[in-house]
């Protein structure tokens, strides 16, 4: 038999942890890119393994083999160390949702609160990794960053609470549970909820239209301007596991996690589900124009915010 | 300089900015206060070059001053050269170089409305727009063999005929551009995302834009009815029934409506063009050398009054060679514009002029204090450059 | 050593530096990322920022007053880096030789690695270029 | 001295009766919508402002500058109503000035500049004529427009400031 | 605009695959400009007329032998316009893309 260490050492390291997720991050990248390039009429990605699905892994290493250049101007640690950092605490978030079983990798009652958290200081790491690289376009890029928090975060803990009053439990995986035992599919309960959670989640991830932050045509690249290298691909990952992130928490806040009927294995449902929650991002990402920083903060306090209170007044009222 | 004030460098290798030139933003928060303009990037002396060169080899030269409105130049020196002659190109040579011209609008219009969109994050729109825009890019490569340096205005004429095939094809092509551009058009003006980042912003009041000589969409879009086209007929534009496109929004919305408006019209144009164009040659011979003389030519190039003047000696050079281009014309409306707007509304009031850069490379500055409209008295200059100048 | 050379051959990512092109050849390496041409095909994907790029794509002939930026961005990017000569005034001026404020080409100030002739080199051209490019990067 | 093709808007008329003789120089309309004007340096400011007024025209196309050889001539390209209305106006190269006329026209100043820097016409009362399409560290009193300037020269001026700025 | 996406997501991509599919180049295009030395008389025309400078001409008169320097030439057809005995055609060729410069020289001699 092989010792109970070596299965969770595994377990962490190979499925569902690192290597699994590492795998999905590219996997999802591929998927967005080149549904958004369908989308525009052209093909996206080609050549790089069959349909281009090896692209994101070939940025990846690419990138990873490239020189390395830290500014003269910039705050050498602080430049160096929050990549990882980064990369660690988005890892860490999705141990806490369920993905590949029904349970996710670790879990407590309140983990829904520590995963707010957890993102509020994801934002946090990323002003100060734009702050650390000095340059000008990197620092209001991450101003934009903190700006477009203060947007999103309200409405987005809102809107997650909601599941969480129904049904009586402040844990990601046990609402997933709940939702397959009793059959309460909170994307049907909670329509309002989903659709703001999933805005929210477009302006944590920093995708179009709420690409405020790397608004590629005002700031050259927003805050990564000056990461090169390495860190660009640690950086480029983190935001690939966000995507996940992003993904995961929809499907197991909404659409009942990873579970499914027929006994087939929970990870099949997440794939489905969350490609799903990828496909309709990437649909939005599509659809708009890029709002303007001022238009975002305003449009998200003006609807975003009076959406997810009424939401959880419907909640309580106990229509959800 | 206020330390406080984060300064941004726009350009010139800068994304916004397909053209070599460079802004310095004087920003506090999102705002900008001021924008320092410096365009000499792109300045590679044509103007005296042109001096040491055949009128022929010119030809070339201003076809390449700017490789989007190549035909717009191109015409215009050549109309200046053949007035020097004191000729009248035949008439079918000039409805082929109308015919040109219009396609070259179409195919920069199309290309500015794209580059707007993506200005705004609205990549499927520019992709959209740029796909359809290489209908127009076949028509023009299926007429004169290339895609964007023509070669094919010749002093006396044009180069080659456009064959009854090449014709119909033309006008099936036409159709088809002018559907998808109504379809851009309703859509653009419905889309909640591209009004918000487009309505209201880099007003260009009617008054300032006719007070600091803009010209072309731009001004156009501020509701005044001005064209060359119009006003000043080169080759048979007399002869053709066409409207002068306005809009009263004086905002970047209405220089997107206008370009889209230029478009659905120089299809129309294009096609009457093609029915009513006269049979006969397409060019004549003409002598190396050129009588003395000036003369001020001008054209509607895509992005306005394009004008060059030419001073011969009666030799096979010209003795000046000046261009103005448009781009030029609209810098100080443009800077209007950029004083007291956001950053994130930058790149699309730059590119709201449609500016190309290329022929313009020229350099101002732009003045402005937020909260404060200003007028561009020459008062007001004189101090801002002085305490300019005590601050460096 | 042979997956790095893949995975370089699979990503160039490019930078557009225009340096006094008369827009031209600029609007036929825009074109190529379009719908019809579709560059990223290769895994080609257009950067601001020189950090972040593998290639750089030079426009025009080079004018004095560029020619600093020009060099500046090539340093500022991290190596392995390449530099692709788009049309004929990026190879050698071409029509604008006799222009005064010239410096005739980008090989005067960058070493090149490619040069695209044409003007303006048509998005064809330049995807032929820079599957040559690949192919050479992938050894 | 005069010529009459000008017609549709009748301005030709219209400056001949209202612009005084003694200002000017020849008057001529060689072709449809062309007339070149060409004023006295000392008159110059004057007619400029009293046809700007009379005419109401706010359209400056551009200034062209040309090097005569002794002279320099100035042209400036107005707009009415389609018509381009060229005033010429000279100033002697050993000591080229010109009153400006960014107070009668707020679009002027960058095409003042450009003549400016290009052959050396300096503007009096002009708010900035600070450098405009040259490079930074363009030896200054070289006037690439100019006629007794071949690229040549400019090509080896351009190579000793350089020089000199190395050794600096 | 969501049913305009959705119009494309159906519709075959527009995208050539170009460099694998080749499509055939227009009639006109101009590329790599061939010279048919058997009826060059050497009278010099295309190097006066040429914008670029991007032909040579080594020697003199009907001996002389010429050189194009692709790397200069704007592919404006002036050349041809020009030749009295109409002795420049254009290929179609315009892949020109190269390596080494020097390449993209190419000389037409005559046989002798
Ligand atoms: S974007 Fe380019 S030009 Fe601007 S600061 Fe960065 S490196 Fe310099
Ligand atoms: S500004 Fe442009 S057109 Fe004028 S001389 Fe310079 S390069 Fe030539
Ligand atoms: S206006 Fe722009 S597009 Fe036109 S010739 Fe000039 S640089 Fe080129
Ligand atoms: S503004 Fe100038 S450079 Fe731009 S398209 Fe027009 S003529 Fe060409
Ligand atoms: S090669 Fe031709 S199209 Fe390209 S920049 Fe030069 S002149 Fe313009
Ligand atoms: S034949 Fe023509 S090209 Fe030859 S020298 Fe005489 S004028 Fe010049
Ligand atoms: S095509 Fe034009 S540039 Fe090329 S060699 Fe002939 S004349 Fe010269
Ligand atoms: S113009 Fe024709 S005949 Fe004359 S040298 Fe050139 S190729 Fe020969």
């Amino acid at each position: 038999m092989v010792p109970a260490e070596i299965i969770e050492f595994l377990s962490v390291l190979i499925y569902p942890g690192f290597i699994f997720i590492f795998t999905l991050a590219f996997f999802y990248e591929w998927v967005d890119r080149k549904f958004v390039a369908r989308l525009q009429n052209r093909y996206g990605p080609l050549y790089a393994g069959p349909g281009g699905i090896l692209q994101p892994f070939a940025d990846f290493i690419k990138l990873l083999a490239k020189e390395d250049i830290t500014p003269r101007a910039a705050d050498k640690t602080t430049f160096r160390v929050t990549p990882i950092l980064m990369l660690a605490l988005a890892l860490s978030t999705l141990f806490f949702i369920p993905t590949a079983y029904t349970t996710a990798v670790s879990w407590f009652e309140g983990d829904l609160i520590f995963v707010t958290f957890l993102v509020s200081i994801l934002v946090l790491i990323t002003l100060i990794a734009a702050w650390s690289s000095t340059s000008t376009f990197s620092t209001v890029g991450g101003i934009r960053v903190v700006l477009q928090m203060l947007g999103f975060e309200i409405p987005m803990t809102i809107v997650m609470v909601g599941p969480a009053i129904v049904s009586k439990t402040l844990s990601i995986t046990n609402i997933a549970l709940w939702q397959y035992t009793t059959g309460h599919y909170f994307a049907i309960y909670q329509p309002i909820g989903l659709i703001v959670l999933i805005i929210c989640l477009l302006a944590e991830i920093k995708k179009a239209p709420f690409d405020i932050p790397e608004a590629e045509s005002e700031l050259a690249a927003g805050w990564i301007t000056e990461f090169s290298g390495r860190k660009l691909a640690l950086i480029r990952l983190t935001t690939d596991v966000e995507l996940i992130l992003a993904g995961a928490l929809v499907t197991a806040l909404f659409l009942g996690g990873p579970t499914g009927p027929f006994g087939i294995p929970s990870v099949i449902f997440f794939l489905i589900k969350t490609t799903g929650v990828i496909l309709v991002i990437s649909n939005l990402r599509a659809l708009f124009a890029r709002f303007r920083i001022d238009q975002m903060l305003g449009g998200f306090w003006k609807y975003l915010v009076p959406l997810a209170l009424l939401q959880i007044i419907l909640v309580t009222l106990g229509v959800g | 300089m206020d330390e406080e004030r984060v300064i941004i460098p726009i350009g010139p290798q800068h994304p916004a900015l397909k053209e070599p030139m460079n802004f310095m933003l004087k920003v506090e928060g999102e705002k900008v206060l001021e924008a320092i303009p410096n365009l000499g990037y792109n300045h590679r002396g044509i103007e005296k070059a042109a001096t040491v060169r055949t009128y022929i080899q010119n030809l070339y030269l201003a076809e390449r001053i700017c490789g989007i409105c190549s035909i717009a130049h191109v015409q215009c020196y050549a109309q200046g050269v053949e007035k020097l002659l004191e000729m009248e190109i035949p008439p079918r040579a000039q409805y082929v170089r109308l015919i040109l011209s219009e396609l070259n609008r179409l195919h920069s219009h199309l290309l500015w409305v794209g580059v707007a969109a993506h200005e705004i994050g609205f990549d499927t729109l520019f992709m959209y727009l740029w796909r359809d825009r290489e209908i127009v890019m076949d028509t023009l490569e299926l007429i004169t063999g290339n895609r964007v340096s023509y070669g094919f205005t010749m002093l006396g004429g044009v180069r080659r005929d456009i064959s009854p095939d090449m014709a119909a094809r033309v006008k099936k092509e036409m159709k088809t551009v002018r559907d998808r551009t109504q379809y851009y058009k309703k859509m653009s003006s419905n889309e909640r995302s591209i009004l918000k980042r487009t309505q209201g912003v880099g007003i260009l009041k009617p008054q300032d834009a006719l007070a600091l000589c803009a010209c072309g969409p731009t001004l156009r879009a501020s509701n005044i009815k001005w064209d060359v086209r119009r006003e000043d007929p080169y080759l048979a534009y007399n002869e053709i029934p066409f409207n002068v496109v306005t809009s009263d929004g004086c905002d970047v919305l209405s220089r997107m409506i206008v370009h889209y408006d230029e478009v659905i019209e120089a299809t129309n144009i294009i096609e009457y063009a093609l029915d009513h164009m006269p049979s006969g040659s397409f060019r004549e011979k003409v002598t190396r050398r050129i009588p003395a003389g000036e003369v001020v030519s001008r054209v509607e190039a895509p992005r306005g009054e394009d004008i060059h003047y030419i001073k011969s000696n009666g030799t096979d050079k010209p003795e000046r060679f000046k261009v103005r281009a448009p781009t030029l014309g609209n810098i100080p409306a443009v800077c209007k514009m950029l004083s007291d707007s956001y950053i994130a509304d930058v790149p699309i009031i730059l590119a709201g002029i449609d500016p190309c850069f290329s022929c313009t490379d020229r350099v101002t500055f732009v003045k402005g204090e937020m909260g404060k409209g200003w007028i561009w008295t020459q008062e007001e200059l004189r101090r801002y450059a002085n305490r300019w100048y005590q601050q460096r | 050593m042979n997956v790095v050379k893949w995975a370089r051959s699979k990503s160039p990512w490019i930078i557009h530096f225009n340096t006094g092109s008369c827009n031209g050849c600029d609007i036929e390496v825009v074109a190529a990322l379009t719908p019809k041409f579709d560059l990223e095909r290769f895994g080609v994907l257009l950067k601001g920022s020189p950090r972040h790029a593998d290639v750089i794509v030079v426009t025009g002939p080079v004018t004095n007053q560029v020619k600093e930026r020009l060099k500046r961005v090539y340093e500022q990017m991290p190596s392995p880096k390449f530099v692709m000569a788009i049309g004929t005034c990026a190879c050698s001026g071409g029509v604008f030789k006799d222009c005064y404020n010239l410096c005739q080409g980008v090989d005067k100030v960058i070493p090149v690695d490619i040069y695209v002739p044409g003007c303006a080199a048509s998005p064809e051209a330049i995807i032929d270029g820079a599957a040559k490019l690949l192919k050479k990067i992938s050894g | 001295m005069v010529e009459t093709k000008e017609s549709k808007t009748g301005l030709l008329e219209r400056l001949r009766n209202s612009i005084p003789q003694e200002w000017i120089l020849s008057l001529k309309a060689p072709e449809p919508r062309r007339i070149f004007l060409s004023v006295k340096r000392e008159h110059f400011k004057e007619a400029m402002t009293k046809m700007l007024k009379d005419e109401e025209i706010t359209h400056l196309s551009t200034i062209t500058g040309v090097d005569l050889g002794e002279e320099i001539e100035v042209i400036y390209h107005l707009d009415k109503s389609g018509t381009i209305l060229s005033v010429k106006t000279t100033t002697p190269k050993s000591q080229p000035t010109l009153p400006t006329v960014t107070d009668l026209i707020p679009g002027a100043p960058l095409y003042e500049r450009e003549v400016h820097e290009l052959l050396g016409v300096a503007f009096d009362g002009h708010p900035d004529l600070s450098r405009l399409v040259l490079p930074e560290g363009w030896p200054p009193g070289l006037y690439p427009l100019r006629r007794e300037i071949s690229i040549e020269n400019i090509r080896s001026a351009l190579e000793k400031a350089k020089e000199e700025k190395k050794v600096g | 605009m969501e049913h305009e996406l959705l119009r494309n997501l159906r519709k075959k991509v527009a995208t050539e695959k170009y460099p694998f599919i080749k499509k055939k180049p227009p009639e006109g295009l101009r590329g790599k400009l061939i010279i048919d030395m058997a009826k060059c008389i050497g009278c010099g025309l295309c190097v006066f007329d040429c914008p670029a400078g991007a032909i040579e001409m080594i020697g003199k008169g009907t001996a002389a032998d010429l050189k194009v320097y692709l790397d200069r030439c704007h592919f404006c057809g002036q050349c041809a316009e020009s030749c009295p005995s109409k002795c420049i055609v254009y290929s179609t060729e315009f892949e020109l893309a190269n390596f080494d410069k020097k390449n993209l020289t190419i000389e037409f001699k005559r046989k002798l």
